[in-house]
């Protein structure tokens, strides 16, 4: 009896975040370990709560997008076609086919900028210091190209209800092609590094499984929902823009573990300079923009819809109530971090505390979508 | 001139002391700029010419800065705690051998002393982790028992191999010994295994288990500052260098290997300077690809570390001294079977990976 | 190991690759045409005064308040030098505040507002703000440094 | 903004911005949502609900080529589960719930859809009393409901009954106020002027 009271042992809580180097960004979680084994994961989010949606209801129908930029912060052209769709089908309008495939270009270019930064901060939480300078050597690239294009880096403000800010810019379809070939060697650069590495493959194979039923249970999507086996991809089960004509494969794991979920981006970036390359090819000249009234007289009819896209992130959806008036009434941005980051308890079951910062980096979460 | 036995035993130890301390600025620097180029940076340019002061500027900025101590931390332990994890490394330098006559004290005994030596600054991570009273660190404090107990082991092992097939613990006769050919190419599933094992000595990357930034945030260290963190920072790359001064010793041939002077060729100063020069590339050589490996491997796991230390490298060490023990007896062509050995051992590790 | 062995062969070839970074401050790459960094206050050389009538709209868009407009009567309208009736009194933007969105520009009905490629503007003050002497001083290093016509097609697009 | 407008009109003396042609608006009909054709996968799920629900009080219409269905609070429980068990539905993906404040009541909107089938749902409930807007939480059906419940109560003060967990989740725990509520106001950000401070800098 005295020997078993005096070897209880006591679980120990350890707060992980906000300001924590894995958390990326201010995530916080109080994991409970006991020795190097996680027992239970209390998160906490709302540190990066900037009131998005009070906000909006505050501002015009086209200024909202600069907020749409700042919630996922690493993928904002496909915040901001997500939010242009919903208002043209609100307007009744159809953007002209060039801003159409400046869209799908700049969505997908942004698709693989997103994907190298969790390549990149993945690669930082298992251990390894260069992924993380590799996939930003990449990432600039694709930034400048961006610059040019928009004339910002992150926080773009580029499609409009109807089309684009502005046409691209000079010589844009002869720089990108150009540049095309060093994205894939970048990409193949990354895969070389890391994929094949016994240190990485033993951090990562079987570390944080997922089947795939509690994944849709939990309504988790994108490259985490697919590396779980469910080829669900927004593009191809609820089609927008010109995605129903383009080729391009939707690449599913097996096992739902981290390594499965890192090959799913990798993956995804291969297929996004395929989708790039083919809307390279059939780029048309014409009239960047449907005519919409213009600030003071922008209205949308009362209505109200579900638009959603595939994010790198996943299923990125916004719910638009239109009252009539020159402000959304109500703008409802369903995260797909958010989403994601509701199956971490159970991922982090029985794992330790060291596979607690991979499967995290695994989910790929941007707290400032989490948190808007 | 010959001083006598003690004078000359302090002159020595006050120049080897010195060396060290020139040798780590040297290292940090080394790696920041091989890290750097690794991924395609500059690394320090500002302090000086393409930044080589940079390491002395950041030394004399750790000299100055606050000393902390946390208030809940036990004082003493926290406070002792990186000297006796600098003291046992540098305890080591007294008898590695740059030449056979630069070393401070060539012991009989030299590789027992470093085997005890190097395992007892495990003592002072622990007094760091516990002291800190700070989750991360007593974390990071038990994780750097475990590891530098474990792998104690493996490393110990492997270079009895050396032990072994030479007869003998002196260094400076290991080194004599391999004149004609190193001891890398008759041991190489021990070279292998010590590399693997003096890497999680040092807790570098892929086994920087202990410090790991994105789990423990720096484990032991995480409430040091100042003074007693560089202190730290001072005993990881002497160690480094001492560790990669001992391989070079036992296995790449010292500053014998493979530019031996010829009894007559060189004499003097001149001997002296060819073998510490060998010597140095040699080490440098080591330590860069320590460097190398750190920019390239993401870092594993605790439980798959002790495994990977009791499941794998114990038992191949086992077999390099049961090959080389039988080299001994029945004559040194059986060492080839070390090479098989090492293909065995690389082929385990796939297929460890891949479960 | 072979893994092992492929990524030390990478970053054995990336080893030998010139640097992509550069010494920021002595160094800077190149912005694009169209970067956008703080706005800066156009200068109407033909009639030497500002474009701008102080009509506060970029102030009642700018999301995140950073703009102070005021407006008053602009003499030169009295001798008959201008045909602005209105000119602006007091411009100041909070360039601490500033997240260079470009509405003003693109709601600015005189094309007045420009953004410029300034952004190194980071400060020891929470309250950086540019009054009008550094707004024009702005565009004015702008326009000799790019030479963007005024009527750049951005603006009016919102 | 709207009030904000107002308050700071500027002065009559404003030259008038230059005329630009105003695009015709769309003609005149049916809101925007129902202009679009039915989607077929919708067409035949109201099919199906048209025969299979009559016990569940609803009210439905096509919205944007989607079927959305409005419903009593006391029906959800009922409803919800047979969108999740009845074969034909298998709804086993809840997309988004959102909370959207009218003022004179509150409606809890819930997007389905469904990975087997291919279809899509809209489920609304109107809730009336502004003041104590309760509901049943779907929590059990779907475990993706929590957070995005917890957010709704927390941001539109509806009480999710049944909610295993209802802490607040983005706001402070103190926060007594329900942001997204049409009644609370923004501050106005730029109410106070800061003083210039002129830098003194090389341009």
């Amino acid at each position: 009896m005295t020997t078993e009271r005096a070897l209880r042992t006591v679980d120990m809580h350890i707060n992980v975040g906000p300001q924590h180097p894995a958390t990326h960004g201010v995530f916080r979680m109080v994991l409970e370990v006991d020795g190097e084994r996680v027992a239970g994961c209390t998160p906490y989010i709302g540190y990066l709560h900037r009131g998005f949606e009070k906000l909006a209801e505050n501002e015009e129908w086209q200024e909202v997008i600069i907020h749409l930029d700042r919630t996922d912060y690493i993928s904002q052209f496909n915040n901001e076609l997500c939010y242009a769709m919903g208002m043209e089908r609100l307007l009744g309008v159809e953007p002209p086919e060039r801003a159409e495939y400046a869209r799908v270009i700049l969505a997908e270019l942004n698709r693989i900028v997103s994907h190298m930064m969790f390549y990149g901060a993945f690669g930082a939480d298992v251990g390894a210091l260069t992924p993380f300078l590799y996939a930003f050597r990449e990432r600039e690239r694709l930034q400048r190209l961006f610059e040019a294009v928009s004339g910002a880096r992150l926080m773009h403000f580029y499609f409009r209800a109807g089309g684009l800010k502005e046409d691209l810019p000079e010589g844009f379809a002869d720089e990108l092609r150009r540049m095309l070939p060093a994205v894939q060697h970048g990409i193949d650069e990354c895969d070389r590094l890391l994929t094949q590495n016994e240190v990485f493959l033993s951090r990562t194979v079987g570390v944080g499984k997922l089947a795939a039923s509690e994944a849709i249970a939990y309504g988790c999507s994108g490259p985490v929902l697919r590396a779980s086996g469910v080829r669900e991809d927004v593009r191809r089960s609820d089609p927008y823009s010109l995605y129903p004509t383009l080729d391009f494969d939707v690449p599913v794991g097996k096992n739902g573990d981290c390594f499965d979920r890192y090959w799913v981006r990798l993956a995804e970036m291969r297929e996004s300079v395929r989708i790039v390359q083919q809307c390279l090819d059939r780029l048309p000249e014409g009239p960047i923009r449907t005519p919409v009234p213009r600030y003071p007289h922008f209205r949308v009819e009362p209505g109200e819809i579900y638009v959603h896209t595939e994010n790198p992130r996943g299923d990125y959806g916004l719910y638009l109530v239109s009252k009539g008036g020159v402000q959304p009434y109500r703008v409802k941005l369903r995260s797909p971090c958010f989403c994601n980051l509701m199956a971490l308890g159970p991922m982090l079951r029985d794992s330790y505390l060291a596979d607690a910062v991979v499967i995290l980096g695994s989910l790929d979460i941007v707290l400032g979508e989490v948190d808007r | 001139m010959t001083l006598p036995a003690d004078i000359d035993a302090l002159v020595r130890l006050f120049v080897v002391a010195n060396v060290v301390l020139l040798v780590v600025l040297v290292l940090i620097y080394i790696e920041r700029k091989v890290l750097a180029h690794i991924q395609q940076r500059l690394g320090p340019m500002r302090t000086g010419f393409h930044g080589i002061l940079q390491t002395p500027a950041d030394a004399i900025k750790l000299l100055i800065k606050e000393d902390l101590t946390p208030q809940s931390a036990d004082r003493w332990v926290f406070q002792l705690a990186p000297f006796l994890v600098f003291v046992p490394i540098f305890m080591m330098f007294v008898t590695i051998p740059f030449t056979g006559e630069l070393v401070v004290r060539n012991l009989d005994l030299g590789i027992f002393y470093l085997v005890a030596f190097s395992s007892l600054h495990v003592v002072g991570l622990l007094m760091a982790g516990w002291g800190s009273d700070n989750k991360y660190a007593l974390l990071g404090g038990v994780r750097a028992a475990a590891q530098l107990i474990s792998f104690e082991l493996p490393l110990a092992f492997a270079i009895l191999g050396v032990v072994v097939w030479s007869g003998s613990l002196n260094l400076k006769e290991i080194v004599e010994l391999q004149t004609g050919i190193p001891f890398l190419l008759l041991q190489p599933l021990g070279v292998l295994i010590f590399l693997v094992a003096s890497l999680a000595e040092l807790s570098r990357t892929p086994f920087d288990i202990p410090t790991a930034e994105s789990e423990v945030i720096g484990g032991p260290l995480v409430e040091y500052s100042g003074m007693r963190w560089s202190i730290f920072m001072l005993a990881e790359y002497a160690s480094l260098f001492a560790t990669a001064a001992i391989a070079a010793a036992i296995y790449l041939g010292g500053w014998e290997w493979p530019f031996a002077p010829r009894a007559g060729e060189l004499d003097g100063w001149a001997a002296r300077l060819a073998g510490v020069t060998w010597f140095v590339i040699k080490t440098l050589g080591l330590i860069i690809l320590v460097f190398w490996l750190r920019g390239t491997l993401p870092r594993l796991r605790i439980d798959q570390l002790m495994g990977f230390a009791w499941k794998m490298l114990i038992p191949f060490s086992f077999i390099n001294l049961i090959i080389t023990a039988a080299a001994v007896v029945y004559g040194g062509v059986i060492l080839l079977a070390g090479w098989l050995a090492t293909g065995g051992f690389a082929y385990a590790v796939y297929i460890r990976s891949r479960r | 190991m072979l893994g092992v062995l492929k990524g030390l062969v990478t970053t054995w070839k990336t080893h030998w690759r010139a640097p992509v970074t550069v010494q920021y401050p002595d160094e800077r790459l190149p912005l694009q045409p169209r970067y956008m960094g703080f706005p800066g206050l156009m200068w109407d050389a033909e009639h030497d005064e500002p474009f701008c009538t102080g009509c506060q709209v970029c102030m009642r868009y700018c999301p995140t308040g950073c703009m102070f407009v005021e407006m008053k009567d602009n003499p030169k309208f009295a001798t008959g030098e201008s045909k602005r009736r209105k000119i602006v009194a007091d411009f100041t933007i909070n360039l601490s505040r500033c997240i260079s969105c470009s509405i003003c520009v693109e709601v600015c009905n005189f094309e007045a507002i420009e953004m410029t490629h300034h952004h190194e503007r980071a400060g020891y003050y929470p309250d950086q703000v540019a009054g009008l002497p550094t707004l024009f001083q702005m565009s004015a290093d702008h326009r000799a440094g790019v030479g963007q016509k005024p009527g750049h097609e951005t603006r009016n697009l919102l | 903004m709207a009030d904000l407008d107002e308050q700071s009109q500027p002065t009559p003396s404003e030259p008038a911005p230059p005329a630009r042609p105003v695009p015709a608006r769309a003609p005149a009909g049916p809101p925007p949502g129902e202009r679009t054709p039915v989607k077929p996968t919708a067409q035949a799920l109201a099919d199906h609900l048209a025969l299979a629900w009559p016990d569940v009080e609803h009210h439905a219409r096509f919205n944007f080529g989607d079927i959305e269905l409005t419903m009593p609070a006391g029906q959800l429980l009922a409803a919800v589960e047979r969108c999740r068990n009845d074969p034909a539905l298998a709804f086993d993906y809840l997309m988004c719930v959102s909370g959207v404040d009218y003022e004179t009541s509150i409606e809890v909107v819930y997007h389905l859809y469904s990975y087997q089938h291919h279809h899509h749902l809209t489920l609304k409930v109107t809730l009336a009393d502004c003041d104590r807007p309760t509901l049943d939480s779907v929590t059990a059906i779907w475990p993706a409901a929590d957070w995005h419940e917890r957010e709704a109560a927390e941001m539109l003060g509806i009480t999710f009954l049944g909610h295993p967990d209802p802490r607040p989740l983005l706001l402070d725990d103190d926060v007594d106020e329900h942001p997204l509520r049409r009644s609370h106001q923004l501050v106005a950000v730029y109410a106070d002027r800061p003083g210039i401070v002129e830098e003194p800098d090389d341009d």
